[in-house]
């Protein structure tokens, strides 16, 4: 079957991605300050460092297409369209947030818009994910469906039954496992068995890829790949974004079990800065092509200018 | 997903007699009929011998294709949750369990997402999943295949329960069940697959929380369900000899649960005997207990007895079971005790 | 596994504060350290800011090493199976789950394997495993974190259930639940960890069974669990002020059940409240209850009362939370309610 | 670190295995009799068709090591020293039975013999036998646990987190897959999401081979290796045994999703036919062998006897 594959996106598109992205940074560093300041309850779990994530593989999506979340799910819910005012409601238990306020950080949804669901159990989305892509499968439509989860989520035995379920079938689910190095203490190298955990796809003969999980246009087109297949009837894929999360698993966390340098040489990858210097160098890099273009474009000068312009 | 909704005229009430598993069978049959959205996941529901090992979706998978009547893997955990999502996104699943006892291995999909999303979500989500399973012992299956856990489903909020006893209740309870919004417990028992009774052909909605009188009487009330009311009309028989006029109620479904009925029968009768099959602690009895207490005190002229399971896990050997399980001579037992 | 069995002598009873948390961290090390058959499995016990989210393993990894204090992957079922597998075959495991809600995950081995293999393999093996976790709201955290599921485990056959409410409590009867031959699940509440309260030293086990009266009173029994102790220790000071004067008992396990003590006091007052933060429907007061109703209908001059949660998953928004939990004030309109 | 590999076993081995493959099979043709007479109640799963498997894998234990069974768990049960009697008493439901009757044929357990029992939830041993390799590690012992599942109980999460635990802490334990090609009516090849199930522990990191599961010796040779890498420390093992079983599910089987053609060819392979088989060429081998030996080893007649022997 003919894929679409991963197409150029336009600069508009590329502005609203960086756009999105500085949304996620500040909505979840606002969320920590409420948090701090004690007016919200429960934890909160901050997106940040990891927002390449969400926005490169949202951006592979239509709007019928549907996600499912985690409890670090702000950077999910807005990428995927989410409204910052209804979920800021939310976590400050609002009767105008996306729950009415009985949902909380861990439980924003808008069913509407694709977005079924945060989730407060560890794979928790990954059989609701599935069952999604059943629904749009049985539908006749083809519609795709992201599961979004984290390297901790890779030991669930959900993970396993759904993509067996999801082989078999070829539903058009695509997984995507942020592998931001830790489950809260539980470091990813240790606590799954294999270094490379995108192998595991092998194991119910699909697709299984890694990408640089701070790059959103890897990202972007690691996914895209994934959703086309999907679309296609292909069936699903398995996408490991290798990424890191810049704050504490939650407000609290005493962060014993990581150094700081790592923490520092993470940084320097981060996201947003290197998506917006590419943007800038790409802005660049048009401006030059555009001045070549125009340079070589341009007509000689005619013989007749030879004299002219040696005196005003 | 091209099939036409074919509008049901309510058929002319004639009446059949059909076994508990046929009218199960008639209620999945007519609503996929009804509604192109309704499908059936499970093992072994399809191939296996034309449908299911009690022969429940016999003759689906033939009428409706292998797209809408799924056998799956040995996957509890998965055919749940591919439920609750696929409820979420619009699709109407029944899944089912071979066992309830095997719901242990998906207590997580039914109760922290199915019964909690429209709560969670604010109200902006329906999950119209319908779970069925079939529960009790008398068959020698022993303690992973016989019991009864009603009573869990019913603690957590957002979910409800129905615990059919007869063929018509099976049919209208789940015509109701797959028609609600939200999702459904909805709990069969193995002996009474291939038990027989009249069902209404056509379309037969008995609606959630309606409790049914079974047999009216004036000395005592039964309230009980699946097996336990069998038994009940039984140990009436024998009590009307002796001159004692049991009232048997079937609730029907738990949640919702029709106090009304069970306390009008109460303000009449005095006297209050509940029954299951499943573990006395923590059971459903207790909680019936409880809920009459509050509201019919007064009227109560002796302590309510439960006829319930032993609390011990269900054994093998015919004549253990049989002393683990509540039984006619139990509840004769109980109603003179209450009417003592 | 070659460190020494060393001999506990019961130390004087030097009674220091400690909290809750500090309670249970002291059973845990002092059986580790008696039995070297005991280990500790879970996530983030060992590494985690030095123990748990919670703080109750803090420090064991460093006394007793990684292999005997085991983080674990997040893999809530084989947690489970694990523990039980380990326990048939000699070791004792402490599993601990990080909240109760994802025990949901972890329900077949503890209900269909852990309960029942002693019985099933004619009582020639026991299941020495004790499954921790901790329950209960009032911190915000939302329907899927807040949970009391204690009714689903009292349901169970073969399993005994703890419900510690004071510090004290906590740590003889961990000591209990790790000595015991049964699987034990040990429910823990979330608010209580960094409650403070006198605490023996030593060798102090608390026999399961065993219901401690925290407040003598001649007008009413309140029966009640983890933070309703205190809720109603609380409430029985504003009922004194009234001249109603309500005795408080804590059953502190609810498998096996300490009913004689319970009785005795409804013989004494006439009335009963029961409460729990579990919701309302199934749930262990509704068995309380029942049981009392049975052993004691002619003692009581008013219907029992639950104080329990609402029938709905816990919201998150504060005034909705506390509008869903049992507070003092239902206690006390409860108490009226029952002595009017 | 080195590892003792699979050993020759003795005559007597091979005879009291030969045995035992009649034992299952007799055993289990009776317990249809009694089954079918209604000396039972609930269900028996024959394990008729696949004596090699259970009798292979068993013959590399030692006495202190463990197995977990099945539903379908006589043939386990008497391969490692079970008692058919009290076998028997049980499945009868008597007093004397393994469980004192409360159990019945899917509850068998000798836990003295390091039989952990039967299992009426597909899957339900496979974190038992896991835990009980973990006692074995904390134990200080090299003690093996050998985990019997279906094909069916490839798709259960439970073997998923498992497996990874298993790998992460390198217990002593092996998975033995018994592929007997379906799962009720439900076809491995079609609801496994992979063709050959042993490519599964690609995804833990540890080795996955697939042996004949109608070769006692192949079962023997393979499960060898993986006991004594397991003994050695290094970790678990998969290992699919290929057979079949010959009939139904259990009682009442309405056996519409095989072909008899299917059942017949397997038949052809039968583990007992063979074994026998082998036996008996091997014992004439033997005599051949023997021959040959005392005949080489046999001396030159002396220069003195060619004038014996003309005349008496
Ligand atoms: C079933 C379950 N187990 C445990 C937890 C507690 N918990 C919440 S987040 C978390 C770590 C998740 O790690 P990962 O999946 O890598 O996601 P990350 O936090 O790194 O984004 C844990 C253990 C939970 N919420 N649900
Ligand atoms: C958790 C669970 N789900 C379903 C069943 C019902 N059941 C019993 S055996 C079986 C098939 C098992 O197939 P497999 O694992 O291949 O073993 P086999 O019967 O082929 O030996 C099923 C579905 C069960 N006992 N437990
Ligand atoms: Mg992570
Ligand atoms: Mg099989």
């Amino acid at each position: 079957m003919a894929r679409k594959l991963a197409v150029a996106l336009s600069p508009d598109q590329l502005q609203s991605m960086l756009r999105t992205m500085h949304m996620i940074r500040q909505f979840d560093l606002r969320a920590l300050d409420l948090y701090r300041e004690g007016a919200m309850r429960g934890s909160t779990h901050p997106y940040i460092g990891m927002e390449a994530v969400a926005v490169g593989a949202c951006a592979a999506l239509r709007p019928a297409d549907r996600i499912t979340s985690t409890h670090r799910g702000h950077g999910h819910c807005l990428a995927k369209g989410g409204d910052p005012r209804l979920m800021m409601a939310e976590l400050l238990g609002k009767a105008t947030g996306y729950c009415k306020g009985k949902g909380g950080s861990m439980h924003i949804a808008d069913v509407e818009a694709g977005i079924l669901g945060a989730n407060g159990i560890v794979g928790g989305g990954i059989g609701l994910a599935t069952g999604a892509a059943l629904a749009a499968q049985l539908a006749g439509r083809d519609d795709v469906t992201l599961c979004f989860f984290g390297d901790g989520a890779l030991n669930q035995g959900i993970l396993h039954e759904s993509a067996n379920l999801a082989a078999i079938w070829k539903l058009p689910v695509v997984y995507i496992c942020e592998n931001n190095q830790y489950a809260m203490s539980a470091r990813a190298d240790k606590f799954t068995s294999v270094p490379d955990p995108e192998v595991r796809a092998k194991a119910y003969g699909f697709p299984g890829v890694s990408c640089d999980g701070m790059d959103v246009m890897a990202v972007y087109r690691t996914v895209a790949d994934a959703v086309a297949r999907a679309r296609a009837g292909e069936g699903p894929s398995l996408v490991v974004c290798v990424t890191y999360r810049y704050f504490g698993h939650h407000v609290g966390d005493p962060l014993n079990y990581r150094d700081k340098a790592e923490v520092d040489a993470w940084k320097t990858k981060d996201p947003i800065d290197r998506f917006q210097a590419d943007r800038l160098a790409a802005a660049v890099t048009q401006e030059i092509d555009a001045a070549v273009a125009f340079a070589k474009a341009s007509p000689e000068p005619e013989v007749e200018a030879l004299m002219e312009d040696v005196y005003a | 997903m091209s099939r036409p909704v074919i509008e049901t005229t309510p058929a002319p009430a004639a009446t059949r007699v059909l076994t508990y598993a046929e009218a199960l069978n008639e209620a999945l049959r007519e609503e996929m009929r009804r509604d192109p959205r309704v499908f059936v996941m499970g093992e072994d529901v399809a191939v296996w011998g034309g449908g299911g090992v009690f022969g429940v979706t016999r003759g689906l998978v033939e009428e409706f294709g292998p797209q809408r009547v799924r056998d799956t893997p040995i996957s509890e955990e998965a055919i749940a949750a591919l439920a609750v999502g696929a409820a979420v996104a619009g699709a109407r699943p029944v899944a089912e369990f071979m066992y309830a006892d095997f719901m242990g291995l998906a207590m997580e999909p039914i109760v922290n997402q199915a019964a909690k999303i429209r709560y969670m979500f604010g109200g902006k989500a329906s999950v119209p999943v319908v779970f069925r399973a079939q529960e009790g012992a008398g068959r020698g299956n022993a303690a992973q295949h016989s019991q009864s856990l009603e009573a869990w489903f019913c603690h957590i909020p957002g979910l409800k329960v129905a615990v059919p006893s007869t063929p018509a209740d099976a049919k209208g309870l789940l015509v109701s069940a797959i028609r609600d919004e939200n999702p459904v417990v909805f709990l069969e028992h193995k002996i009474l697959y291939n038990t027989k009774g009249p069902v209404p052909a056509g379309d037969v909605a008995i609606p959630m929380g309606v409790a049914d009188c079974k047999r009216a009487g004036r000395d005592a009330t039964f309230v009980g369900v699946h097996t336990m009311v069998h038994k009940a009309l039984a140990a009436a028989e024998i009590l009307a000899a002796e001159g004692i006029d049991l009232e048997v109620i079937d609730p029907r479904t738990l949640v919702p649960f029709d106090l009304d009925t069970i306390v009008a029968s109460v303000r009449k009768t005095g006297r209050l005997v509940v029954g299951h099959e499943a573990y006395e602690r923590c059971g459903i009895g207790a909680e019936i207990i409880a809920q009459v207490i509050t509201a019919a005190f007064d009227a109560l002229d002796a302590p309510p007895v439960r006829v319930c399971g032993e609390n011990v896990p269900i054994p093998y050997n015919a004549r253990l079971e049989a002393a683990a399980l509540p039984q006619v001579e139990d509840i004769v037992a109980a109603v003179h005790q209450v009417v003592a």
